[in-house]
Parts: C-alpha cells; structure tokens; sequence
C-alpha cells in the first residue's frame, strides 16, 4: 500500500508533464503516442527507456485514466493487437538491446503493425509441427512455406514468425524465432474466406523471403519457447468480464422479449437453463479476477474460454430454433473483410455460423480440456511418440 | 401400470430395389453435384435445371409418390426416403422435397390428376406455397382470393426456382381452398430470400391480383397437411444423409489427419465422440426409416413415428454436423471445405416443417403424457 | 435492445476468518465423522449428538447466524455457507441446516430470542416442521389448531433426532401462525422415515392435540419463506461441498488406478471429462459464494442469486456423484466404498428445498423472461 | 427355405416323440430335461449328441414354444445363466471329447450351476491382468486368488475360472481356463453388499484350490482366447427387445399419467425427450434384430447396451426429480440377497441406484465406446505400453 501511495502521485505527475509538453488537440498522434513511449507511460510495467517505469501492470489503468480524461490520442489496442499485446512482450522479453531500441518504439507509435505468423495447415493444435522452413544464407535467413488464420495480414507491416530451422532435431528443437517485414515480395497474402461469407483471415505464402539474422528473436532452436511467451500473452486477452446478458445471451432474451409470438412452453426450461449457464460463466469470471487481483493463481482461467464457447455455440443454436421461419435468412453472403470480428453483431445466422469459431481459434476446446487435466487436474500426458524423433522423419 | 401398447414391428431394412435406387441416384449425384458447384450457389443463383432433370426425368424420381394411373411410379414414402438420404448426403439443391413431396402429395390428396401427369413426366415442377417452416398441424393461409384473383404474402417458400406450378393455399374466411397458378404469371412477384441454407433457396412471393384456378374440393385443407405430414415424415430421411456425410468425412479425416504424430483419430476423447455420434446417426437412419415405412402403410403409428422422428433427427444432424466442424476444426471454417453446406443444411432442415419441441408437443398428447 | 442490468460485484473470495473456520470445522470431522460411521447410518440409528456437541457447542457453529443481542457469534450466511460446505464433504449427518439455518433464521425473523439464546449456546437444537422438498414459494401448512392443540401430519422433516425444539407452521385459516413444540411431547408421534440420504434423516410427524405455544405477532409466513430462503441460499454451498469431495476423490482414484498397464486418468476421454467436471464444480462454487454474500448482505440481486445457484449446483453436485461412481467403476457400487453416500447425498440435496426447475420457473419471473 | 420346409416338421415329430416318451406331467423335470438334452432338443444349434442337431439357432423357438404348449419343464434360463448361456458354447467350443461328454448334460439337467471366476479388485475393464494364480501339481493346478462381482457364486455347483499360469509371459499369453467346482474347501464366497443395500454378488476368496487338469478348458495359455469366447457369448444376451414403454420409461410415463399433482410444464419437454430417446433405442434394437435375421451384422449391437444404460439412468433420476418430496424416500435399506435382479422393480429411489450398475456391469460404457471406436469405426487403437511385458514386471 505504501509503494501504492508514492507511485500513484508520481504517475500522475508523469502524466501531467506528458500533456503538458505534448498538448493532445495540437500535437500529431504518432508523435504524441511516441513521447507517450519515452515517458514510459505506454506499458508502465515494461522495464525503464522501452515504453515502461518498472512498475506493476495495474497502474497502466490509471495512465489510461488520465489520458481519456485529457482526450489524448490512446494506443491502438484494437487496430494492432498483435503487436501491442504479443510481439511487444514477446521482444522485451528475448530481444537483444538493438532489437529492443529499435523494434518497439514503432509499435506503439502505430508505425509497425504487426500480425502472426504461426499456424499452417498441417500445424493446427500441434503448433510444433511447422514446416516453413528458415535456412540460413550469410546474414541472412532464406524462408520459404504456407501460413494460414493470419488476421490482418493485408493490413500488416511486420510479422512475428516461427520457422524450421533444423529438419534433423526433434519438432521442439528445430524451431526459430524471427521478425519479419511483410512488404518482402516475397510475402504473399491471399484472404481466407469462412463459413459466414466473410475473410477474417488470411493465408500468407512465403516465397525466399529474405529475414536479417538481426530480426531472429532468441536463440537459433529457441524458437518454441519464445513463441510460448507469445502465445501466453495471447490467453490474458481472453475470457474477460462481461456484464449481465452480455454477449449472446443478451441477444436471445432481448429477442425472448420483444417477441412473444416465438414463446413456447417447450423453450422456456432451455432458455432459463441458457441464462443460467451464461450467469455462471459471468460469476465465476468475476471470481477469478478477484484471485487474480487478490494474487491468488485462479486456475479456472484456462477453462473460461471452454464455457464461453460452449455457451455462446448453445445460445447462439437456440436462437435460430426460437425463430422458426426467421431463422432460415442469413443477412449477406457477400465476401467481406471485416476491420474487427463482433461475435454478437450482426444477424442470427451469422452469430450462429462464428460462434463455431469460438471453440477453434486460440486453441481448440479439446486443447485446453488436455491443459486443464494436465496442468491443473495433475493427471497424466499422453503418451508422445514424436517428441524425441528427428522432425524430418516423423510419419506425415 | 398405466403403459402404451406396442405397435407390430415395421420393416426397417432396405429392399433391393431401394438399394438399386440409391446406387444410381448416388452415381449421378457424385457426378453432377459436386461440393464446389453447390457451394457456389451461395455468390450466384445455381442454374439446378440439368441435375434436376436428370434426377426427375431420366431417373424418373419426381414419379415416386404419383399413382401409376397418373404416370407414376408405383413406388412410395420409402423408395421417397432413400432418395431424400441421398440428396441429403450430396447437399443437393433441386426441389425433390417441394415439388415430388409436397406439392405431389397435396395434389394427389385431392384427387387431381392432370398437373400430376406433367408432374411424372419432368414436364413440370411444382411448389406448395408455404413457408418451409411450417409444421403439419400450423397451416394458416396467408392469401385470399376475390374476382382480381389471388392476394396476399407467402414467404420463405422453397421450391420455387424451377417451378412453372404454384399451389396456393388460399384462406376464405372459414376454410381453405387450394389454388393454382401457372409461372410466370402476372401479379406474383417472387424475391429471392438470403437463405441460411442456400442449398435449397427460398422465395418470398407477393400475389397482387394474380390469375389462379382453384382445384380441391373441399378438402384442401386436409390434403395440405397431409402434405406437410408426408414431408415431416421423410424429412428425417434426408437428416440422416445430412448426418451420414458429416460422420463419414469425419471419419475419414481423422484417420488421415496427424497432429502430435498420431493420427488425431486416435486419441480416447475424440474416438469417444465418434463413438457416441455414431450410436446417434444409426438411431436417426433406424427413425427416420421406421417414420418413412409406417407412413408408407398408413400405419396407426405413422403420427407418433413422424413426431418422434421429427424430435430426434433434426438434432441429431445438427449435432453430426457441428461435431464435423469441430473435430476437422480450422478447415471446416473455411468456405473452400465442403463441411459448413452440410452445417446450413441440418440448422435450415431443423426448423424446416417445424421446430422439434412443437412435434414433440404434439406426441405428448398422442401418447397421453399432457403437460399438465 | 431490451437487457437486464449488472448488479454490483460481490465479494467471492474467502476471507481469512472463514479459511480458518474451514479448517478447524474439517480438523474435527476428519476425526469424528469418518465415511465408515457415517455409512453405518443406513443400518442402525446414528448417534450423532457427540459430533453434534462439537460442532454446535465446542466449535460454537450453532450461532453463527443467531444475532449477538441473543448470545449469537455476530457471523452470518457467508459463514455459515462455509460450514455447508464442510458438512457436504464430510456428508456429515447433523442438523446444521435444519437447526442452525432453517429454525434459527424463522426465530430470529419473527424476533424471537429465549429459544434462540439456547439454540446459540447449544443446550436446544431445533427443527422446522416442514417437508425437506419445501421451496420458498411453495409454503403449504398442514397442521391446524384448536382449544385440544395441534393436529395434522407432517412428512419428511429432516433434523428431528435431536431436536428439543419443534417449530410447527399452523394454517390458520387466512394465514400461517407459527407455534413452538417442546420436544418429548403428548401427542406427537415421530416416524423415522427410510430415506435415500441417510446422512440426513427424515422424520414423519403426526400431531394429534399437541400442546404448543404460538410464538408469531402475524408475521410467520414472512418468517418461516425467508428461512426457506436462506437455506436455500445456502444448500448450494453443501452441494459444492458434495462435489468437491467427488472431484478430489475420482482424481485421486485415477491417478492410483491402472488397467491396461496405464492410470486411468492418463486416457484422454477420461480426463476431459474430469476438465469438464472441474468446470462445473469451479462454477458451482462461484454461485454458490454469489448466492451466500448476496443474501448475507440483503443484495437486492439475492433472490435471483438464489434461483441461479439452485439451478445449477443441484445438478452439477449430481453429475459429480455420478461421474464419480461410474469413473471409480465397480468399485464406487460397494456398500464399503463411501461414494454412494455422496451419490445419495447429492440427489436428495437435489430435491431439498423444492427442484432446480422450480427455481427457474421462479427466475424467469425475476428477470422478465414469462414462460409466453 | 427348403431347409426350414424339410426341418420343421422334422423338429416337431421329434418334440412330439419326446412328449410321447417322457409325459410332463408326470416326469420328473430334471429327467425330462435330460431327455431333452438327449434329443437334441436342449439347443438345437449345439452338436448332435451334445444337445443339439446341428440347426441354426432360430429354430429352437419351435422347440420351445411347442414344449411351453405342452407344459412341459423348460430350461432354467435365468437361473443357470452362467451354465447354459456362456459356460455351455465354452466347453462345446474347446472342450475335449472327455469334457463334453461329462460336463454340458448337468448344465443342462440343472445338476451343475455354474458362476463365474474372472474380475478380480485389480482385472475390471482390463480383465487380461487377472492376478490369480493356477500353478501346476502333477495332475492338478492349485489355484489362489481373488475374485469378484460373481453373481450367483453362494448357489453354484461349478465355476468357469480365469487364471494366471504362467506370471513370466506377456499379460494375454499367461493365463489359462478353467472349470472349478465350487465346493471344494478352498474357495470361499463373501456376499458383496451394493450402494443398493442388497447383496446380488460375491466375492471369492481361492485358497489353494485344487483343480484337476482334466478340467483345463482349451491349451495351457489360450486362456485369453477361450475366456473371449464366453464373454461374446454373454454380449448376445444384452439389450434384446422391448416393448413400447418398457424399461424405465414406461414406469415414468405411469407415474406422469396417475399423478397430475406431480406434472410441471418446466419438466414436460425433458419428459418428452426422454420418451423419445426410449422408443429410439427400441426401434434401433428392433432394426438390429432385423438385420441379424436377415443375415446382416448389424454393428448397432455394440451400442445397444451404452444407449440402454444411459437412458436407464436418465430416466431413473428425473423419476425422482419429478416426484420431489416423494423421491427423498427409499424402500428398504436392509441387506438383502435377490434371487434376481429386477431393474425396474422396487422403488424409485432403488431404480436409480441400480441404474449406475448398467454403464459398469459386463463391460463398461467406456470400454463399449472403445470398442465401437476401433472395431466398428476403424480408428486407431490407443497406444499400449503393456502387451509385450512379462505380466509380473507390469508397473501396478
């Protein structure tokens, strides 16, 4: 409490001084967002001179605070999420001072945005199995292979990307890490169109694209655990508060509602059980951020996004049933790109189809069933047969 | 104990003509109706016209439920099943269901003989003018007829894309007529609906003065919803195809699929659910047969076998279905993969004749559980 | 669009007093209340009045939610959720929730305070004279009382073996009075009932001309629904501890277990079932701490509180009985193995207090979404 | 057909001989049962001379319902299960001469009940690591183990026993089959009390047990294939045909139908679904009895018994929701051995108990699961540590 006491002025006399020297209505956004970088109020807890002061994670809520107080340009949280919240940390955390000094001020400045370069098709849940290979030539790395679920790929100017570096070491051993310039012309974008009409995503060939050794992140073979510190990143975003009737359940009972001519006796014990399910979910959200404030390790935490999926698929199901005749339109067709995914915008049809996504992207239900009764239940792994086995020979 | 009567066993095998039927009907279907073709129908309005003549015509398909004495087949509600199984299996976008079911079925109710012949024949293709969604016990006819003709609002009809005969239940104040209007014609105005399932697309029509010919008797209404019972009964049928593609290409890619170095197939969880939808799939084809076979006979049991059926099936699919995307997982999100028609399909198919909890309403006072 | 607003988080954590109340509660009933002496319950008689002593005297848990003005611990429904806790783990058989929850909170809502200060000390416990399956909206008194005393029969009432005090609602026409029986008593007959719990046994009770004294000033029906509500408020917090032990148990089981030179629990159709049930029990535990801490502090959101945790936990401590034995296998349909007590534990606990469904039907009102 | 035109009449002179020459009404049963087993007539699908003609099996209806008209004994079915269901096709399949000869008459004759020795505390699911030892002695094995869940082991004359002869092979290839007669002084039997109260099974303590090696069933270490054949023939038993409403949901259906009282329309859908899942389950058994007729191995066969139990469990337990305070009571807690297990007899409150036993008794849900998986499905089996291992260096 005492460290709460001297800190919280000393922010705020921070903050005062950022504004003061960098006036939000008449200074550039970039470059206000940049000053917000050397000031060490983009991610306060980053270490001193690289966006940070060192300081605890919850304090940034207060900067944040001030800045939308002061309506100060905030960093693009949304637009460049990647970046902001994976290869950011990602960099601080395995860069080498060069890489840090000049790799992470343009990421805040929004001068950098990034996307993923992780899964391919034969590379789904077993990320370990990437087959882009990396091969070294000089100073530089020669890479060549097919990525796929890359969001914001045609909007990106950088990516972080995991590549083979070593066919002859087992899947784990032979992995690099790198940062990679997506304007290589090399770097093929093509969208990936899904079940809702839309693209999402992207698949992204790589053909010689050219990666200075000076963008490789860690070590040469480390490149698994750094991209389990990415993708760690990735899991904090997900399963956050929602209020009551949030999200999809929100949807049926507004509907429920304003619609009394789709009630029927046969529904109404499934939607009761719907909402409460959906409270459960939001409770036990609740709790678990009040361990992980109270310092308390909540393991519910891997399980959330399961519950979420689960009952978003459920409700999102039920919807379409309660409609009847209105449940057979779907919206549009027509193949978009849509800037940011809204699970519960849009029409019915549309909820229902991406609410499959729910339990596939960011690691699929099944994954994270294994993580929970491994990592939190203690019960036994698998047995592996591919864990030792040179990458190149195991079976395909 | 206070318990219900058995009804006789039916027959819920396949017979060698059925047999022999679904093997020509899936040749052809594997031949003419590939996934990317039905798939495209989702960006541009299919021309179905040729597979459907092959199915209708040279198979002879759309016969199946008219009498031989107006040029049928001299089949029936099974031989009818196997048929929707497989149309089902491919996704098939012709309108077997509304024209050769629902609108043949409607007709021969009334004792109409003329547009059934061009109906046997291929000559024509007809579309009962309800919503997909109505449920054999839900007729309630939104046209009326005066001395200008037909007036009125239908949507989300299927069927009609091929169509050149439009049944028209018409409401005229304390009952139904049944009306018929050749295409095109003026005074209907068919929009296409942005259907979830664009496998069997939908149409809203607006009749304004729209010249018809009434053609029951009197007894329209009750030649509708035996109609619409007679779809309720064979819909299942075509879930069980929707639910036997999903299980089977499911199967097939988890055998092939390795992550973690084994096939994914192999893994206790995954091989549980299959398992568990597996003993799902069966339990909807022995339904769906058993609904099929009593309606056939105009067996005692036929509405309690529709109404099971009806409460079962439609699930089931949906469940094969969602079960196939998350076990293909990412590929499955993706347009190019043929799993989401299938997925559209059993969510349309599940409401389709009416929501299972209706049907299951209804068998509970059929077999006298009331619900309070 | 039309939704509800968000309540006001709760706390739902521990607090350091009710930590150390949890562990000296589980000190003791690891000594005393082993699962073979509880187990002999269903054979014999149990005299539970020792652990009884300890629990309600020795610990002074009996007080927990009796007011310090009437010699109570000044504690409350956050607490005592903690004791149910405990005593669903142990699936202890005392009359905690009769005694320490139903009867007390009826006393002290119609502010009564010479029982209570007894019932605070230990030297009374007492019982509510209603069936165990009584939910909050379903209060339907079936005893009257005249110039010769009370009369009329009341059936499975839990908490009676050593209960001094008998609380009786009386009908009295237009309203519910509530009256005090001292207990052995003239005109009472007790009739151990044969229960699936035996960890909380029942009683039948016929009253013919049984002296009582009327202890309410009109207020009773109030009184005797909010002590239903507590309990049921509180119920969850046992039925989370009926699932925590079937959750811990299998796991340990599992990983001791093998059968096909493996433990069991390394199969992976196993373990994802037991991740799923450790979502369940983690979220039967949240509403059940939502539920203690909205009532404890009178949240306008404890009724709604109450309806979701009774929905839920019921059932999720259920398919934690049920997963346990069918896990554990064989072994968990021995009579040595303590699993069935839980198993029967947790399916009465799942009619106490009136069924989920109930609960549901009551929170539909609540939250606006009428049946039609 | 022309086989049926010409057995048929066939099979009914020789019933009426039978009747001629052994009166019901004044034979004493087990004589007249070995008359019939003298004829052919006890199972006509059995050898000639051993039971049977050599017919296939569906023509012993004929017999039977010819002797059932006739009043005549019949076989005691359910109360020699054991005998006449799996031990008899055992010894017919790998007995000697010698052993069929003296063994199936009393089974059939009712001389020789029979139980069955094979789980054991630590051989359940994995019934391949029974642990109890047959080490020979000159012409006899002596035999120490326990066994458990052996039903009907306090009223049987005769055992089929599973046991290890040989701890230095692998788990499959060390075991050996045997017939035990239960009343030698070793074996001693311990009712084994249920969650129901009741005692239906034992437990059997072998103690030094001396069994002849004349009553080795099959080759020493064949144990594993000879026991396979026993446990397919008690497969064949299970989930056979129901009526409409039989089995759990028809006493649910009475109970909605006698007590309005109880009715809630929260309740009513679920009721329905359960109705519905029943008369599934009854039309698959019914199509399966139909495609086994008709010559086609129905696969559904494997499944009958997961759909059975899980129904049986479902329904059972919203039996008791629905009656609410009803459902808190139970019949009778005392101690008791049934001669016959009625799942739908008794109470509400026994019904659901006893359900629990159908997913576990004669195979597991999970293991039928896995079996459907590998064996119907075609997916790969598990990966297995312990086949090749000598069973007495298995980890435990």
């Amino acid at each position: 409490m005492s460290d709460t006491e001297s800190i919280e002025p000393d922010l705020t006399a921070r903050v005062a001084t950022l504004l003061r020297d960098h006036d939000p209505a008449t200074t550039d956004p970039q470059e206000f967002r940049g000053a917000l970088f050397d000031a060490g109020l983009a991610r306060v807890d980053f270490p001193p001179g690289l966006g940070g002061l060192g300081l605890p994670q919850r304090f940034q809520k207060l900067v944040d605070a001030r800045l939308e107080a002061a309506d100060a340009p905030m960093l693009l949280r949304e637009h460049n999420g990647i970046g902001l919240g994976m290869a950011a940390p990602t960099i601080v955390a395995f860069g080498t001072d060069e890489q840090r000094r000049t790799l992470l001020r343009p990421i805040f400045t929004n001068e950098h945005v990034y996307c993923q370069l992780f899964s391919e098709p034969e590379a789904g849940s077993d990320l370990a199995a990437v087959a882009t290979s990396a091969r070294r030539d000089g100073d530089e790395w020669i890479v060549n292979g097919q990525k796929v679920w890359t969001s914001g790929a045609h909007n990106a100017d950088m990516a972080i990307l995991l590549a083979r570096s070593d066919p002859d070491l087992p899947k784990h051993a032979g992995l690099t890490y790198f940062v990679c310039d997506m304007r290589d012309p090399g770097v093929e974008v093509r969208p990936l169109r899904q079940l809702t009409g839309e693209a999402e995503f992207n698949e992204v060939f790589l053909t010689d694209v050219r990666v200075p050794d000076s963008l490789r992140l860690g070590e040469i073979g480390q490149g698994w655990k750094v991209a389990t510190t990415t993708l760690n990143n990735e899991r904090v975003a997900i399963g956050s508060g929602a209020p009551r009737e949030g999200g999809m359940i929100g949807r049926v009972a507004a509907t429920w509602r304003d619609n009394p001519q789709w009630r029927h006796p046969g529904m109404h014990d499934r939607l009761m059980r719907l909402w409460v399910d959906a409270e459960a979910i939001r409770i036990t959200g609740e709790r678990l951020r009040q361990q992980l404030a109270n310092g308390q390790p909540g393991p519910e935490g891997s399980g959330m996004k399961v519950l979420f999926a689960r009952s978003a698929q459920e409700v999102s199901g039920f919807d379409l049933e309660l409609r009847g005749e209105d449940g057979l339109r779907y919206d549009d067709w027509t193949m978009r790109r849509p800037d940011k995914v809204d699970y519960t915008g849009r029409e019915p049809g549309y909820r229902y189809l991406r609410a499959k996504g729910n339990s596939i992207e960011g690691g699929t239900s099944e994954i994270l069933l294994n993580v929970i009764a491994e990592r939190v239940l203690g019960l036994a792994p698998e047995p592996r047969a591919d864990k030792d086995i040179a990458w190149k020979d195991l079976p395909r | 104990m206070n318990t219900l009567p058995t009804p006789p066993a039916a027959d819920l095998l396949y017979s060698e003509t059925e047999t022999e039927l679904r093997a020509s009907l899936r040749r052809l279907l594997d031949d003419r109706c590939p996934p990317e073709w039905v798939v495209s129908g989702y960006d541009t309005t299919l021309d179905a016209s040729g597979l459907w003549k092959a199915i209708a015509v040279d198979l002879g398909l759309a016969a199946i439920l008219i009498p031989e004495s107006c040029g049928g087949a001299g089949l029936g509600a099974r031989e009818a099943a196997v048929v929707l199984e497989e149309l089902g299996r491919a996704a098939a976008p012709v309108p077997f269901l509304s024209s050769a079911v629902l609108a043949t079925v409607a007709l021969s109710t009334i004792g109409e003989r003329e547009t059934l012949r061009r109906l046997a024949s291929g000559d024509s293709t007809a579309a009962l003018a309800v919503p997909l969604s109505t449920s054999p016990d839900d007729l309630t006819p939104t046209v009326s007829a005066d001395d200008t003709g037909l007036t009125g609002r239908i949507t989300t009809v299927a069927g009609t894309e091929l169509a050149d005969v439009l049944l028209v239940p018409v409401s005229d104040g304390d009952g139904v007529q049944l009306h018929q209007v050749t295409l095109p014609a003026d005074g209907v105005t068919m929009t296409p609906a942005t259907a979830l399932d664009m496998t069997r697309p939908l149409t809203d029509i607006t009749l304004s003065g729209a010249a018809s010919t009434r053609i029951d008797s009197g007894d329209a209404e009750a030649a509708i919803r035996q109609a619409l019972l007679c779809a309720a009964a064979l819909l299942p049928s075509e879930q069980y195809g929707v639910a036997s593609w999903c299980l089977d290409t499911t199967l097939a890619y988890l055998k092939q699929r390795r992550q973690f170095g084994r096939t994914i197939g192999s893994f206790q969880a995954v091989k549980h659910r299959m398992a568990n939808l597996w003993l799902q799939v069966g339990q909807t084809g022995a339904l769906a047969r058993y609904a099929a076979d009593t309606y056939a006979r105009r067996d005692l049991d036929t509405e309690i076998a529709v109404c099971v059926a009806q409460s079962f099936c439609g699930d089931a699919a949906v469940l094969a279905a969602e079960e196939c995307v998350q076990l293909h997982a990412g590929i499955a999100m993706t347009w190019e993969y043929p799993a989401h028609l299938y997925l559209k399909r059993a969510k349309a198919d599940q409401l389709a004749l009416g929501a299972a909890h209706r049907y299951r309403n209804r068998l509970s006072q059929l077999v006298d559980l009331p619900s309070h």
